[in-house]
């Protein structure tokens, strides 16, 4: 299944560039750009020593022995995009852009940020390749994320709280494209997931197809066969797009999970697939979106800050239509107590944005017949999360711990 | 069938060399400030309005737009209101209504039902900030069969073939923005966008509205004989914020002086 | 160069095992089930495989070319150890050390942690191998080191504060041997560093030997040569023993970096062999030692506090005085200073404790022509460090968020 | 020559069944406490004591010996001033006077001038908790040319082979911890203290010193017969810390009746 054969931007009825006006040059200037790359085979090869030598690429694979053995059913196995460098996959492509960015003689990058992952990538990538960088991220995710926000400015990229809208990841990516609208002549936005407009898509697909691409040699090589299924945790969808893409032509069944939230029924989620209450929108691109009555994009909810997000890829909301990938939703508790277990039994310390895929992927194992794969992608570690994790644990030593130090 | 958006403004223009196009967010403050807004531009001698829809992700606009936007969707404001303002506003002033906003309102009600119930306000046309006319062609084509123009936009930084592309599908008058950027930023003018509206006219018959940081007679001063219109947004809101509908009146008054004095006396 | 050849535990006059009676039984079993591990081939080929499937060894190294143009002179090149699961080489000896405590039936580890790191390591592989986990942390730096604190608890283990002494590192290791004395059964005592009685110095410097191996491999593959330099900062001397293990028989200087706290003249440091204040003594081993005109053991101060630790590797206590490893320290303003520009420059945060390792090498890179390589152990990730480093660099609003969060 | 280690306890052995050997910790709570703690024990007809040099990593003692280790060296204790109070001890007590402590002390001052400092107080021995028979081949011999002994510990936990080759080794008395672990913890005084102490005594001919765990008269009346001395270490500095000297005295005598009527009125 080819889906970029196109390069129209277009995945079924989903996708495009829904930009203002001044927008066209430099989205014009990027997809030449990019498509010039794709066609050189000497910058995949740049990009795969890039990631080998400044991040631990490849990745591993990890076996799962410990909660195969406790949930009974089948092997599960982790993609450890955790132990990429800045700790996790958003850094493949930054990188990516990064190289594109210099190709295209720009001088400054800015990116949106909700976790703060993509952000923390983008300023590591700008210290590296000595660019200008300045990071908008949603002003709740400030307050959520603020080991994140310290280490950006150390890596010496300016942080903008954005606090129009929702305050989230929605309006940090708003705040990015009116900052473009005006500097792009020496500035690459770096968007950091496979939504936007054409060609971020089919762009951060492309250079997140590595981990799919890895994975599926890896499981051959290693376990002698390929996965029953694969579960990623969905976001904007580009850990998911990055590993789904290794198996897109196989007898593989893919899951994308998205954030529960406090319930499917409660109103207080980011599922806009599974929960079937997303519907047909766009903002900047066509896809699935959690909308009003009028089109108006609602507030979404999720205990990982990466997941919550009003809309999702239009790849995948074409490979939802057309079966190719399974929706489901994992919610706050079930992901809480994923965590906690995936800590506990195997020493791995997920994102909770990756610990949806642990936490579908628990719920579901005993599906399958023991000795069946499941590989699970591990998009992120979770060291970055301790204030959410600790609040959501109520940690009370935690707590009086930070008492000490703001006093001090 | 009434007369075209093209047709109203070149009838308006055979009396006065630069028309004044206003601009207010429907539902801020609030909608009865808005029949205030609407009193001033008609007392202010404004030609043409944009009434935009609010929507929650205005990327199109800078810092006080999106902030308005935003307020008026916190205060309630629902689409149908937006139309019922557009159809109260046709009582009040006398020159074209556009709609302005973003293409998710239109998609997510339907084409045809948007397109009838601005027809059925009486709107000239719309402004989507985020619907480039390769993605729009349809809409654009239907909404001209039911006498209404889809406007489009022009920037400095398009290219020549670009603008071509966009003179050929754009309908009523060419939406100039002065500058890159969002609304409500500063604006030099100058040579540049001297340069800019003659690249424009050298391309497209169309009237040419220019936006994007008009705030003072001395601009509009400049204008004259460069565009056929000026389009006045965020300096007009600060006022109306500060000084009530009087002081919009006023304003618009003073740039109405600027395009007969050249702005000597602002 | 075999240091290891006798297995005795002497390193010229230093090592040995001096330790209390009741400990003698279970230190013999361990150094038999130790050397019966070394001599089988398939036990080296088992932890290599469980590093690359666990962990993401082989860790690349990256070269430092920002930095390097930034300094002039060498080419500056990182072994990046940060990038290991649980963010240091501590990892390293922990999964070697777990896999002879499984070897050996033990059901339980306990572990001394300085700076937390081997804390999180030791509780990750307890979490893993499914073994019981008790963490004696000094409680000076539970202080300093909390959020390690709230990992290694979530990891399943517990951690004790320990109160006596010092509060620090040794006094850590004192509780473990105290623990380890009645609980030597079924408990495996892992200790984080090339110290403490025989057969630890050899037995973590063979996991650790890991890193230089693949270094001396990875620099002759990509770079075409052997260093020139080899700078590692040394706590105990771990991560320092892993790496220059692989170039102990080159011509290749190798330096040990250690914590000059607040200056060689000010009392204030962790410096044993540098600052010419250290003398030999035993405290489980024998080396050098910061004690005072009775040899009782002084207190230590570094910003970084798995370098504050009153002795050092007598393995290293050998090859300083037969000159094959100088000594120097890298105090600590030079320290933050060196991880500021480290992050500036190259987007790359070292833990306080490797950003010694960086500073010494950039005070010297200009010392050596250009082209000649200086590699640095980045033995782990700054991540951790986020209070000290906030604190150190005064950070406003991260104080404010704390308070905001301790109040909330 | 004086006597040495071994001959002072025959003799005293030849009139008692069972020994009584205290332990202080030098300067803790003070060295006027330590006199009077010395006093105390001569009272309480105690027949040899050991004396800790504190030491700033004391990791063969559980957590009231190494706290008082480290106050001890907080209030200033030097190694003279251990020396001192030994010397002093000397004229106090009429048993044999045994240096406590860690080897890094010893090889601070140099194995010659600490085995010097040590005969020049009139000390009968040593013991180092941390110095295995193997390593300090080297500082017994010296001792033992000078009159003095080393004395070594055995655990349950040791082998046969090692126990025969530390009681090789061994001199004066064999010091028999009665069961794992650090000093000031629990012990089960039954069967497998029993069967410790005969296997000690199966290989050495040394009498036998049982501590680790000795706290009440119950716990001595149960040693007689079974081992040649009773070490009484934490318990005894609790009591001074609660009553002083005189409940210190107290707790010797009653532990010496207990000696004598099996426990039975304690
Ligand atoms: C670790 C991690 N995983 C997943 C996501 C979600 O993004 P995406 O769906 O693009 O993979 C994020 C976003 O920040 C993240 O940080
Ligand atoms: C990252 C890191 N580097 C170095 C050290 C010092 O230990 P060593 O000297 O054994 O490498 C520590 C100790 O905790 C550490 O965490």
């Amino acid at each position: 299944m080819n889906l970029f054969s196109s390069r129209s931007g277009r995945y079924g009825p989903y996708g495009g560039a829904y930009i203002p006006e001044v927008l066209h040059s430099c989205i014009a200037e990027l997809t030449a750009a990019f498509y010039a790359a794709k066609d050189d085979p000497a910058f995949w090869a740049e990009y795969v020593t890039l990631m080998a030598r400044y991040s631990c690429r490849p990745t591993p694979i990890t076996p799962l022995d410990n909660i195969s053995r406790h949930l009974g059913g089948a092997r599960l196995l982790a993609k450890r995009e955790d132990l990429n460098h800045t700790g996790s996959h958003k850094l493949n492509n930054v990188m990516g852009q990064g190289l594109l960015a210099l190709r295209m003689g720009k001088k400054r990058v800015i990116a949106e940020t909700g976790a703060g992952q993509h952000g923390v990538a983008t300023a590591t990538m700008a210290a590296r390749f000595g660019l200008r960088c300045k990071i908008y991220m949603g002003e709740e995710d400030v307050q959520r994320q603020r080991p994140n926000v310290f280490w950006m400015e150390r890596l010496g990229a300016e942080v903008e709280p954005v606090r129009l809208g929702s305050r989230t990841l929605k309006d940090a990516i708003n705040e990015c494209l009116r900052d473009w609208s005006h500097s792009m002549d020496d500035t690459h936005y770096v968007l950091g997931t496979v939504c936007g407009p054409h060609p971020f898509p089919e762009m951060v697909s492309y250079f997140q197809s590595i981990v799919g691409q890895e994975a599926r040699t890896q499981l051959l090589e290693l376990e002698g066969g390929l996965p029953q299924r694969v579960y990623a945790c969905v976001g904007g969808g580009s850990n998911a797009m990055g590993i789904f893409q290794g198996f897109l032509d196989d007898p593989v069944e893919l899951v994308g999970v998205e954030a529960g939230g406090k319930g499917l029924k409660s109103g207080r989620h980011a599922s806009r697939i599974a929960s079937g209450e997303g519907s047909v929108g766009v903002a900047g691109y066509r896809s699935y979106f959690l909308q009003d009555a009028d089109g108006q994009m609602v507030d979404t909810h999720s205990v990982a800050a990466g997941l919550d997000y009003v809309g999702v890829s239009p790849i995948l909301a074409y490979l939802a239509d057309s079966g190719r990938v399974r929706f489901t939703a994992a919610e706050d508790g079930e992901v809480i107590e994923a965590l906690k277990l995936t800590m506990r039994l195997e020493g791995l310390i997920p994102a909770l944005e990756s610990a949806h895929a642990f936490a579908a992927a628990y719920r579901e194992a005993r599906q399958l017949k023991s000795g069946e794969r499941v590989l699970i992608s591990m998009s992120g570690r979770g060291d970055k999360d301790i204030f959410t994790v600790a609040e959501a644990l109520g940690d009370a030593s935690w707590l009086e711990y930070l008492k000490r130090k703001a006093g001090g | 069938m009434v007369e075209t958006l093209e047709q109203s403004l070149r009838r308006a223009l055979a009396s006065k060399p630069l028309l004044l196009m206003a601009h207010l967010v429907a539902g801020y403050p609030s909608f009865d400030d808005n029949l205030h807004m609407l009193e001033a531009m008609r007392e202010g001698g404004v030609d043409l309005v944009e009434v935009q829809f609010p929507f929650s992700e205005p990327v199109a606009d800078g810092p006080v737009f999106a902030r308005a936007n935003q307020t008026a969707l916190e205060r309630g404001t629902r689409v149908s209101a937006c139309f019922d303002l557009m159809a109260r506003a046709r009582n009040i002033l006398p020159g074209p209504l556009l709609m302005m906003g973003y293409c998710n309102t239109v998609f997510h009600m339907g084409e045809g039902r948007f397109l009838e119930k601005l027809a059925a306000v009486g709107a000239a046309g719309f402004i989507l900030a985020d619907l480039p006319p390769e993605l729009g062609a349809d809409l654009y084509g239907r909404a001209q069969a039911l006498g209404m123009s889809g406007v489009l936009i022009l920037t400095p930084n398009t290219t020549l073939e670009r603008k071509r592309e966009v003179a050929r599908q754009a309908r009523g008058l060419i939406y100039c923005a002065a500058r890159k950027g969002v609304t409500g930023l500063k604006t030099d003018f100058g040579g540049s966008v001297e340069d800019f509206l003659r690249d424009v006219g050298a391309v497209s018959p169309l009237p040419r509205a220019l936006g994007f940081g008009v705030r003072a007679p001395a601009d509009v001063a400049f204008l004259r004989g460069k565009a056929e219109m000026a389009v006045v947004g965020t300096a007009a809101l600060e006022t109306y914020e500060r000084g009530g509908a009087r002081a919009l009146a006023d304003f618009y008054r003073r740039l109405q002086e600027g395009v007969l004095t050249g702005g000597r006396e602002a």
